[in-house]
């Protein structure tokens, strides 16, 4: 289990800069921090974006998060993660989601980041909803990729610790 | 209380017209498939229920068809999430 | 290519915070920013380590990393990469280096991040001494996995774009 | 010029005293592994150089035994790299 776990679902947004202290202040057995940060684009099937509204399942956003931040913490030595993800109203260029994965080493950090966003993007009630500059609405399809880039962990031993 | 909260979202809320309703547990109804079929026999918007790639949660786990559900649950009803 | 590349080998610290905003400043085409921040750790084989020296190859060093860069170019559709790597001396708890690289989706953003990475730490003329609390000093062996995880890249396909 | 601009880096630099020296072109030395070949034969703390990790640039690019060397190229011995 993560030293350092917190896991976050807010309208308001994150600062990258701000969570990277929070994680690794006091800490000087952290030798690696892999990240993601997932954000607004501007066009969507080729149509232009005007917005983007983030709906959630609160009650099961929070069991979500924390079983798939155990997941990690049971698959790699980490020693802190940090997961933020917005709800609500976003236009281009917002951040929507953001991963922290803290350990000794980078095989681990970086590991853990792209785990914990495959199955952010696949196993946490969230759903997008997207606003075009034509006045448009759409639901965001769910993408087999994701499916498959989550499924795929499952093939994967979790690594010597 | 023999009532199941059930709760909808993003576009099976739009169709439903509503995020979340109270049930009587009807008689005989002891799975997730066997609720989903009773909902999707009141016909009209509820049809929307009948679509495959829904998902069903049970107090705010996954679940399948075969999960039981008993007076006191939250199910939920959604499309296939999109965060991330 | 990377539409936006930023190489810089530098004593000074970096701040995460004003890189991403250098990498993403007017940009609403990215999706996704994967990132890799490597620190000094407070123990190294058991001993107490007091400070680090960070020596390099200074004209050789600007061609690998801008190769390194150029590469991943070719391998992933990125739309940014920021690399910078610190020399000199460093203590525990300051930051090494640091990657990121921007993409419209996050599978691009990761690999790259990955990639650049595992290259930094075999094909860029860095090398580190370790000085230890108890007075005595090391110079830092190359590590055998280091070169498997850069080599194995070899063996990826680059992604379909 | 015939010279080389020798280049020595970490614990080589280290063992040898010196971070750099210039080198007439030895007659016959048109390779880099006959370069180290004769580096080595100096004797003392260049038997460093018969260090099979010890690795060799050229002009800046990695190079191998057989990469050529030429008047006025910057050859480097080094380590292996602990950067990153």
């Amino acid at each position: 289990m993560a030293e350092r776990a917190r896991v976050a679902v807010q309208t308001a947004p994150f600062d990258v800069a701000v969570e990277l202290a929070a994680l690794t202040a006091g800490r000087h057995d952290i030798g690696a921090i892999g990240s993601f940060v997932g954000t607004v684009r501007d066009s969507a099937g080729g149509r232009r974006l005007a917005a983007m509204v983030l709906e959630h399942y609160p009650a099961m956003t929070e069991r979500a998060l924390a079983g798939i931040v155990a997941q990690a913490g049971q698959r790699w030595p980490l020693l802190g993660v940090t997961v933020i993800h917005r709800v609500g109203r976003l236009v281009p260029g917002d951040g929507i989601v953001l991963v922290l994965a803290a350990s000794a080493h980078r095989a681990a950090a970086l590991g853990a980041t792209g785990f914990l966003i495959d199955w952010l993007k696949t196993g946490a009630p969230f759903w997008k909803q997207e606003y075009f500059v034509d006045g448009t609405s759409a639901w965001v399809a769910a993408r087999a990729e994701d499916d498959a880039a989550a499924a795929a962990w499952a093939t994967v031993p979790p690594p010597a610790r | 209380m023999a009532e199941l909260h059930v709760l909808y979202f993003a576009w099976l809320r739009e169709r439903l017209g509503r995020a979340e309703e109270a049930l009587a547990l009807p008689a005989g109804v002891t799975t997730v498939a066997a609720l989903r079929q009773h909902l999707i026999a009141r016909g009209d918007a509820y049809a929307a229920l009948a679509e495959p790639t829904v998902r069903v949660a049970v107090n705010q786990a996954m679940a399948g068809p075969a999960t039981r559900v008993a007076p006191g649950d939250e199910i939920a009803f959604f499309p296939p999430v999109t965060g991330g």
